[in-house]
């Protein structure tokens, strides 16, 4: 199980916030992969992959970073603090 | 180090005060304070979502990078969160160095990672629409200068 | 633009507060305090001599030349003189704008320009003795960075 | 009559913060030689005119700047504020 979480319009197209997936993904694009395959409006947040950014346990990540034994991964757009 | 980040609004000025206070080996002190711009349409709010369980820890790791970089006696990382109007106040940094040039570059320097590099977006909300304010690709290209 | 000399001592904190209120076009505000730095020997006093006739004209002249080459909102310059000790503040320049690029470069300049052209002398009495402090090389090349 | 005005270590090394000075001298080079010719703490003031810098009429000058319908000469080293 690891727990999934949206931010900014990624958060809104999809729905919701967060939820728990259970995934034997290797990857975070093997994941991307599952999740664009469940439903529409997940399809349409991931359809432009160079557009968002990936954190993998709290730290920003890449999309071919393995989820071997992680907990957490959050989607977003690139950040806009400051 | 000292890094916050909070919905409340805070006290620049008194900020500034004790951040300076009782550092006899400090020359230069520079702070940026950045502050919620109206725009063309009339803003009504400014909301400023994070990511709460990263947010701290990646402000932490940029304030670590700037004191490794520079000689840096102290940091000051202020970000809010939340609903914001125009003219209020989202964020502060301050840094406190022997060396003019040193608390300069490590202000600007934590000012372009913390643009890009530190988990909050902005929403405008306008008399008119609600749009998610796009990163540039000058944020980005910022971080080349550092490299 | 504020421009202001004077021997007494100066609350940073609550100048910035001023300085920042009321600017709804304004997204950034930098600001660099100086403070006196201690030294191997023992500071006892910093005297900082100045051209009273001359002084504000300088300054007044070199925050018009910021202006021109900055889209600022304001620019606010404090300057002491007399006797300071370790751990007080000589000056303070702060910088409103829209853009913190150009908030960071005008306060940048400012300071490379009362350095080098504001009529001040610093002159530093240590427990062991007393000197003027000496330009550096480094403070005249700084100016070539804005020419 | 020119008010010549001295600051820092040529303040100090002159003796005097400012004088009166009855002047022919057409250039500010001028009177700092009438001024060295004068007396030997002039003389050492301004061995190294390069150390020196100088304001006519309150704004910085060369030392080739006329002195005509001037009213106030400075000498001073290089500015340290900041």
């Amino acid at each position: 199980m690891i727990d999934v979480m949206y931010f900014a319009w990624v958060r809104e197209r999809i729905g919701l916030p967060t939820e728990q997936i259970e995934t034997s993904a290797q990857t975070v694009a093997d994941l991307v992969a599952e999740l664009r395959a469940k439903e529409e409006r997940y399809d349409a947040a991931f359809a432009d992959i160079t557009a968002l950014r990936v954190a993998v346990d709290q730290e920003l990540a890449d999309f071919d970073a393995p989820l071997a034994g992680v907990r957490e991964v959050a989607f977003f757009p690139p950040m806009t603090g400051g | 180090m000292d890094v916050r980040v909070q919905s409340e609004p805070f006290d620049a000025g008194a900020l500034l005060n004790d951040f300076s206070a009782g550092h006899k080996d400090v020359g230069a002190i520079v702070s940026f304070t950045g502050i919620v711009r109206d725009v063309a349409d009339g803003l009504r709010s400014m909301e400023i979502e994070h990511y709460p369980g990263m947010t701290t820890k990646a402000i932490e790791t940029i304030a670590a990078d700037a004191m490794a970089r520079w000689e840096l006696t102290d940091v000051l990382i202020i970000h809010r969160y939340g609903a914001l109007t125009a003219g209020e106040q989202i964020m502060m940094v301050a840094t406190a160095s022997a060396h003019r040039s040193a608390a300069f570059e490590a202000a600007d320097f934590l000012m372009d990672y913390l643009k890009s590099r530190a988990p909050f977006w902005k929403k405008e909300t306008t008399e008119k629409s609600a749009s998610w304010v796009a990163a540039k690709n000058d944020d980005e290209a910022a971080l080349d200068r550092w490299s």
